[in-house]
């Protein structure tokens, strides 16, 4: 207990690579052993980590439960892992949704053995990027979450469906998908890299605490033969860049609806659960304190971007006809908000507003997390019942499965951010705070004309999660799903114990967000004034 | 009085000499004889060490037993290899012996 | 129990009910139904406390019941929320727990509770009746219960939770909770019988058209919190420097002020929700739900709430405001509420469903409500707001009962293609169903403002007499016919359902309703008559100051300044006597001899006008034409145009791009040069190829051969470590 | 002049090298094997004129009495070759000829590079040399484990050998 408790993040961080260790030693005919080692591994990381939430202390400033060790010493970089209000929330929420997401592959029936340890290594990388105190560790956690995923959608995607390229010619939509993602993904990984590259060559340090301290403030001179400035703006926009493919923002989301669709349905609730918020993630431990200056300045940029994925994601959400695409495009919608409240912040860095929108913005995270697992998950049930995604296939399917709708329709309006569930808290705080910031001091800026915009963002929200219901549940019955050999069957007890965790937080923390917020809002504050 | 370097130039001839006869011979029997040669030469060298330099240390001695044993053994195997194979193929000839050849 | 407690207990009964319901007793009708009836109960019992509390303490309007909680923290600060009931909070209460209790024992019949199972009826549809065999061997067809009972009654709960959270809570944030909590109930609500496309399509409508206010709503919110730092009622509406601060700071938006602007966004809001034009389009569609619905949806709950909602942000709107003329934002809000009096008005006129002709008369008393608290008649307003939650309610209830009356008489005849709702399929119902009759015609009366006895009468008289000291003249012209429309489309209302002759068959087996949905009706008619005394001008001739004008003094002590009451003058009152009865005859005398067959009397001297406002002057047309067909258009070219084509294009040019830089390479230098020329030719043929067949020969495969080349090498490597290395 | 061991040691060198010579080159086999016995009656000599007379003992017997008989032995079952008047050396023994010569020369080049600093009498044997191998042979602190490994590679040989040759049919 004593080695846990001082190695606590190391133990949360290699326990799921150690678990697919051990699943590699299964014999591979017996995936009932598999799916059950697999699932309860992957409950260890989520204990320690709700240990790890009590044992926190909101109100200490810095990173906690620091490990740090040596690793390459040639170039100075470290094994610097550690903790904040921000970090925790994002590791709680990937701790969490990694047993949900195996609990739902229990239906996998194909290479259950890879599958499983791929999951774990997923994990493995998700949880090094949050935990990362170094730019060389974290930037090799973060192409690492890159390989499972990669497998996972090509391997156990929809077998089906094919995708036309140019000319008439067409390839499997898996394999497009999940190249897609990882080229999209690596070509931001390259100016990434090089940034970190360079930081690391300029300071002889790869420790994000010393960089942080030493880069925003090295505003003078020459580098690289040009100016500081020019050069931080370059840099600023590797980045941001690199962030804003994984978030995904406008207009670099055209790999998600394809990696969503084609991914398995724990695949998608992991790519949408937490890898999407690998990129919010490094805009709020990286690029805002790295740049306050130049966020400062690009402010507007970015708050563009966010209205955009905002009101493009609807609007290509409400275009759709296949279910789990409208779900995928809903992603870019929803973390268009995260965009948005990050951008709010960076514009008036340190005020109250730009708290309030940070709150909201990593809130956003971790309630989309919940939210778009579950919507993920529901599209998965009902796919794999019916083996089509398609809406207009559905319709009237309510009295067959009663529990499955009313899960659909718990989950779609958390989605759509009603109010007393955990959706409206953050889109409140996050529409609040860069409106406020638009508001300054009764002073008008861009920020409250982009507020307005995304408004209408909101607004197609309720269009299409309300187009997902109606085409499915409601309307006349489709004679087809009724009888049968295709008679949809009622979502069974594993399913409905996959969404119960994440239906039982949407409402606790659309009820009662305090006890979430309370850190997230004390790290925010610590972190950004 | 007898130089060292005599009893080694002799071993040093002589081992040339059964060199040549392990790498020339087309008999496998004779390619033996070749090493006996070989191991003769250097018992004469280990004595010679022996006697010119300390000889309260036996190790040359012994080393040219457990040479006499080496050489007892290996005659004992390689013969009875040479008969095993001569058994299956008819032959000594080591020249026909070339399955290892692809 | 303190009140304070008790307050924040109130919402709670029905959120346990629907849980319960949802996720215990689904299974048992009965239980669910007590339960539902029960929570209704226990927080009509506990809203009667506080109303009663509250009117016993002396100048309530400074001494409210109010407590509250940290709920979000904002950086150093938090967002507080909380209870409190205000006078106008008190007198909301008292409506919305009497009209929510009647409507779920209403419900309990409306659902036909007790009757059989239906022969075919299955979940999403509206019951289909049952046959039952009698003791003589009779067949007869029944009404049958409703499949999904226990789910109307968890949605009913639901619903009731969001209205009770909406009237107790202290600060606009959790009122928007509660009235997003309605929204969705409606939505429930509305599209019960999923399984009819065109209730689907209502539902969809429903909300998508309020949540369009919605979003301006939220962006308010946002703003007004930004400008203030609370959304508290008390803290802003209750505190004139606040108020004043925010008159006087401008915005870049139409040249309006900080307070006109969130008051006007805020409003959008209320358009939504109160279904004023031009959002008021949701509204008629929303019948397509169970009546209860739409008594919960246009009387007691959700409609109510957007007036609910402007008269908690008068003090807002009207910040700074004199008393003469009126600000930007209360031009606006006059205009809206104005016309939509009227608009709504002249469509009811050409309506033939029962339900849909209250659903227009509620849009236009509405705008009643809304065209007076534009004007700056606070207490006017709320007082319409009251009798009309009472009235419409009855109405609602009254006009369920026809239609369950009327179905009846559809089943006994077999003949399903008589619409049940459609009035002129009935007439001569008055014997058939006496309760529902007379208590209807309280109702009828009291919409149109019958004079001295019914409760519309002193509320709409109010308004009028408002307008009129207020000067406000096209206001007046305006509110004055559509009170004439009002009363003349009543009265052909209750003309063609309850009096002359029955024109069907299914008219003349239409049978009286059960107790369970006759008592509310009795229950809601003693308000609508008897809410109007509570509130008599302190001057009207005769019956002033018998009764003190309690309505004025209670509900006039939210505001700081409480508003002076106005000068009685003949002339409003001579307007309003006028209307009533002369809409009310000529409704009588225009209906009184249609037979079956008949075609409207209004059709000739309308003309073109009447299929125009029988199409309810072609909104949805013109919405579905342009608004949402390229709504459609756009999210079209997003995905098609937008991301498989731009975007993706270009990414897909990179590929094609890459792709033919390494054809380029592969088939003009890789497979030429390096293949053919370097590793076919220099490599392969002259190079490798001779030195491997050369040194194959080395490999003889004898022993001695090798052991050659090893003591050579052996030899070779011996004297070059001694001759280099020693 | 040449003294007496001198004289002998030419002897016994003439001895050794005319017949390790005909070792390699005659073409009769049970010939080759007799001049090997030859050679090995000279080395022994060569061992007495080192005073190693225990050793020139066991190179008679163990050696000659031995390992040449079973050479002849060995030879005789192989008869089939043992008339062939073909050459009895392959088509490399020039090369091979050439490798042992380059061998001998640089031998002999090494020895002549350090033997000369090794250059003197040596010194008179005290005590029973006998004695003192048997000791050295049995000491655990000298050279038991060398010997006990030759005793356990001879009984390994013994094994292989009979293995080997057992006639499997």
């Amino acid at each position: 207990m004593d080695f846990i408790s001082t190695h606590l993040l190391t133990t949360i961080l290699f326990f799921p690579v150690a678990a697919a260790l051990v699943i590699w030693f299964l014999p591979a005919d017996q995936p009932k052993a598999v799916r059950w080692t697999a699932f309860l591994a992957s409950l260890v990381p989520f204990g320690l980590s709700v240990w790890l939430w009590t044992q926190f202390n909101a109100s200490q400033a810095g990173f906690q439960f620091q490990e740090q060790y040596t690793w390459f010493e040639a170039i100075n970089s470290t094994f610097h892992v550690g903790v904040d209000g921000l970090s925790l929330t994002m590791v709680l929420l990937t701790t969490l949704l990694t047993p949900l997401a195996i609990l739902a592959s229990f239906n996998i029936t194909e290479k259950v053995k890879a599958y499983m340890m791929l999951f774990l290594f997923l994990e493995t990388g998700m949880l090094g990027v949050f935990l990362a105190l170094d730019l060389l560790i974290f930037f090799v956690f973060w192409e690492i979450g890159l390989v499972p995923m990669y497998f996972l959608i090509n391997q156990w995607g929809s077998p089906k469906g094919e995708r036309e390229l140019w000319g008439g010619m067409k390839v499997s939509a898996r394999n497009y998908a999940s190249l897609k993602f990882m080229v999209y993904t690596m070509a931001g990984s390259l100016g990434l890299l090089l940034a970190i590259q360079m930081l690391g060559v300029l300071f002889q340090t790869y420790d994000l605490m010393t960089l942080t301290e030493k880069w925003s403030g090295f505003n003078e001179g020459t580098l690289l033969g040009m100016n500081v400035s020019t050069v931080k703006a370059i840099s600023f926009w590797a980045f941001t860049i690199a962030f804003a493919l994984k978030v995904p923002v406008w207009p670099f989301h055209t790999w998600l609806p394809d990696a969503h669709t084609e991914a398995p349905t724990a695949g998608s609730m992991i790519l949408a659960g937490v890898l999407l918020k690998l990129g919010a993630y490094g805009f709020l431990r990286l690029v805002l304190p790295f740049y306050p200056v130049e966020s400062q300045y690009y402010a507007g940029w970015l708050a563009f971007l966010a209205t955009m994925a905002i009101v493009f994601g609807a609007f290509a959400s409400f275009g759709q006809t296949d279910f789990k695409r409208l779900v995928a495009y809903s992603s870019v919608n929803h973390m268009g908000f995260v965009l948005l409240g990050i951008a709010a912040a960076a514009k008036a860095i340190g005020t109250q507003d730009a708290t309030i929108a940070l709150n909201g913005a990593v809130l956003q995270m971790f309630n989309h997390g919940l939210s778009a697992a579950g919507m993920f998950f529901l599209v998965g049930v009902i796919y794999e019942r019916t083996h089509t995604r398609n809406l207009n296939e559905f319709g009237g399917l309510f009295p067959l499965v009663p529990v499955y709708g009313g899960i659909l329709i718990f989950t779609s309006m958390a989605s759509l951010g009603l109010p007393g569930l955990n959706g409206f808290v953050s889109e409140f705080l996050v529409v609040r705070g860069a409106f406020g910031v638009g508001y300054a001091g009764g002073e008008w800026n861009y920020m409250a004309v982009y507020t307005a915009i995304a408004m209408l963002g909101l607004l197609f929200t309720g269009a299409y999660i309300l187009k997902g219901v109606r085409k499915v549940l409601h309307g006349p019955l489709n004679e087809h799903w009724a009888h049968g050999e295709h008679k949809l069957t009622e979502i069974n007890t594993r399913e409905i114990l996959v969404m119960a965790p994440l239906m039982i937080l949407i409402l606790i923390l659309g009820i009662w967000p305090m006890w979430m917020l309370d850190v997230i809002n004390k790290a925010m504050l610590l972190l950004f004034s | 009085m007898i130089p060292l370097s005599w009893y080694l130039y002799l071993s040093a001839v002589l081992f040339a000499i059964g060199l040549y006869g392990v790498l020339a011979r087309k008999n496998a029997i004779a390619i033996l004889l070749g090493i006996e040669l070989m191991l003769n030469a250097a018992n004469i060298n280990l004595v010679a060490f022996w006697r010119y330099g300390d000889p309260a240390l036996m190790a040359g001695q012994v080393f040219a037993i457990i040479v006499f044993a080496v050489a007892a053994a290996e005659v004992a195997v390689g013969l009875s290899l040479v008969i095993s194979i001569y058994r299956s193929r008819k032959t000594v000839v080591a020249d026909e012996l070339d399955l290892m050849k692809w | 129990m303190a009140p304070e407690t008790l307050i924040w207990l109130i919402p709670l009964p029905p959120l346990l009910a629907f849980f319960l319901i949802v996720l215990f007793t689904n299974k048992s009708k009965a239980l669910s139904h007590t339960i539902g009836v029960g929570a209704a109960a226990l927080s009509w019992l506990g809203s009667m406390v506080i109303f009663f509390q509250a009117i016993g303490v002396d100048h309530f309007g400074e001494k409210i019941f109010k407590s509250s909680i940290n709920w979000l923290p904002t950086g150093t600060d938090f967002l507080k929320i909380g209870v409190q009931i205000d006078p106008l909070g008190a007198v909301t209460l008292f409506f919305v727990a009497w009209t929510i209790f009647m409507i779920f024992l209403y419900s309990v019949g409306y659902q036909n509770f007790g009757q059989p199972k239906g022969d075919h009826d299955r979940p999403g549809l509206p019951p289909h009746g049952a046959t039952v065999t009698d003791e003589h061997g009779h067949k007869h067809t029944v009404l049958s219960v409703e499949p999904m009972y226990s789910r109307f009654f968890a949605f009913l709960a639901l619903f009731a939770f969001g209205m009770y959270v909406l009237v107790v809570s202290d600060n606009l944030l959790t009122l928007f909770v509660g009235w997003e909590i309605m929204g969705l109930c409606s939505y429930l609500l509305i599209g019960f019988w999923y399984g009819k496309p065109s209730a689907r399509n209502a539902a969809v409508k429903a909300f998508m058209t309020t949540r369009v206010g919605d979003v301006f709503m939220l962006l308010g919110l946002a703003l007004l919190y930004s400008a203030t730092g609370t959304l508290n009622y008390r803290a802003i509406f209750y505190n004139e420097e606040v108020l004043h601060s925010l008159a006087t700071t401008m915005t870049p938006v139409l040249g309006l002020s900080a307070a006109g602007l969130i008051g006007l966004l805020l409003f959008i809001g209320t358009i939504g929700k109160s279904a004023q034009w031009p959002l008021h389009v949701w509204l008629p569609d929303a019948m397509e739900g169970p009546t209860p619905v739409s008594a919960m949806i246009h009387a007691a709950t959700m409609v109510s709430a957007g007036v609910y909602m402007v008269i908690r942000i008068f003090p807002l709107v009207t910040a700074d405001w004199t008393g003469h003329g009126l600000t930007t934002a209360m031009s606006v809000i006059a205009f809206i509420g104005a016309f939509t009096a009227i608009f709504a008005a002249t469509i009811a006129l050409a309506q033939n469903d029962i339900k849909r002709v209250l659903a227009y008369s509620t849009i236009s008393q509405l705008g009643f409500m809304i065209a007076a608290l534009g004007m700056g008649a606070y207490i006017a307003a709320a007082f319409h707001l009251v009798t009309h939650a009472f009235f419409k309610a009855l109405l609602f209830l009254g006009s369920g009962s026809v239609i369950h009356g009327m179905e009846h008489g559809v089943l006994h005849t077999g003949n399903h293609k008589v619409d049940p709702q459609d009035m002129w399929n009935m007439g001569g119902l008055k014997n058939k169903m006496p309760i529902t009759f007379w208590t209807f015609l309280i109702g009828g009366l009291a919409l149109s403002g019958f004079p001295l006895v019914t409760a519309g009468f002193w509320s709409k008289d109010e308004i009028l007499a408002d307008a009129f000291a207020h000067e406000h003249w096209t206001i007046l012209a305006t509110l004055s016919i559509a009170a004439l429309m009002t009363a003349f489309y009543t009265m052909r209302q209750i003309t063609l359902t309850f009096l002359g002759q029955p024109r069907t068959k299914e008219a003349e087996h239409a049978h009286e309703t059960p107790w369970t949905m006759t008592t509310p009706l009795v229950v809601l008619s003693v308000f609508a008559v008897g809410f109007g005394w509570v509130g008599i001008p302190e001057h009207f001739p005769g019956l002033g100051g018998l009764i003190p004008n309690w309505f004025h003094d209670f509900v006039g002590g939210t505001l700081i300044k409480h508003p002076k009451p106005v000068e009685f003058s003949w002339i409003p009152l001579t307007i309003s006597l006028v209307v009533a009865l002369g809409g009310l005859t000529l409704g009588w005398l225009v209906y009184k001899d249609v037979k079956a067959g008949d075609a409207d009397p209004l059709e000739k001297p309308l003309g073109f006008l009447y299929p125009f406002l029988k199409n309810k002057w072609y909104f949805d047309e013109f919405y579905s034409y342009f608004v949402i067909k390229p709504m459609t258009w756009i999210s079209e070219v997003f995905t098609k145009g937008m991301d498989q084509g731009v975007i993706d294009g270009i990414l897909h040019f990179f590929a094609r791009a890459a792709l033919f830089i390494g054809h380029v390479f592969r088939n003009y230098f890789d497979k030429p040069v390096i293949n053919e020329l370097i590793g076919d030719k220099l490599g392969a043929y002259w190079t490798f190829q001779p030195a491997g067949r050369a040194l194959s020969k080395t490999q003889t495969g004898r022993i001695q051969t090798y052991l050659i080349g090893a003591v050579a090498v052996f030899v070779a490597i011996g004297a070059a470590l001694y001759l280099f290395a020693f | 002049m040449p003294d007496a061991t001198q004289v002998m040691f030419f002897l016994s060198a003439a001895l050794i090298l005319v017949s390790a010579v005909l070792v390699v080159t005659v073409r009769n086999l049970i010939h080759a094997a007799l001049w090997l016995i030859a050679t090995l009656f000279g080395v022994a000599m060569l061992y007495v004129l080192l005073e190693a007379g225990f050793l020139a003992v066991v190179q008679v017997v163990v050696y000659i009495g031995a390992i040449a008989i079973m050479f002849i032995f060995a030879v005789m079952l192989t008869r089939r070759d043992l008339l062939s008047q073909s050459p009895q050396t392959n088509a490399n023994w020039p090369v091979a000829l050439g490798v042992s010569a380059l061998a001998l020369v640089g031998i002999a080049y090494i020895v002549r590079g350090f033997v000369f600093s090794l250059e003197r009498t040596p010194a008179p044997l005290t005590g029973d040399t006998l004695q003192m191998l048997g000791e050295a042979l049995t000491s655990p602190s000298l050279f038991v484990l060398p010997f006990e490994v030759a005793s356990v590679l001879l009984l390994a040989a013994l094994i292989g050998s009979v293995y080997l040759a057992w006639n499997k049919k």
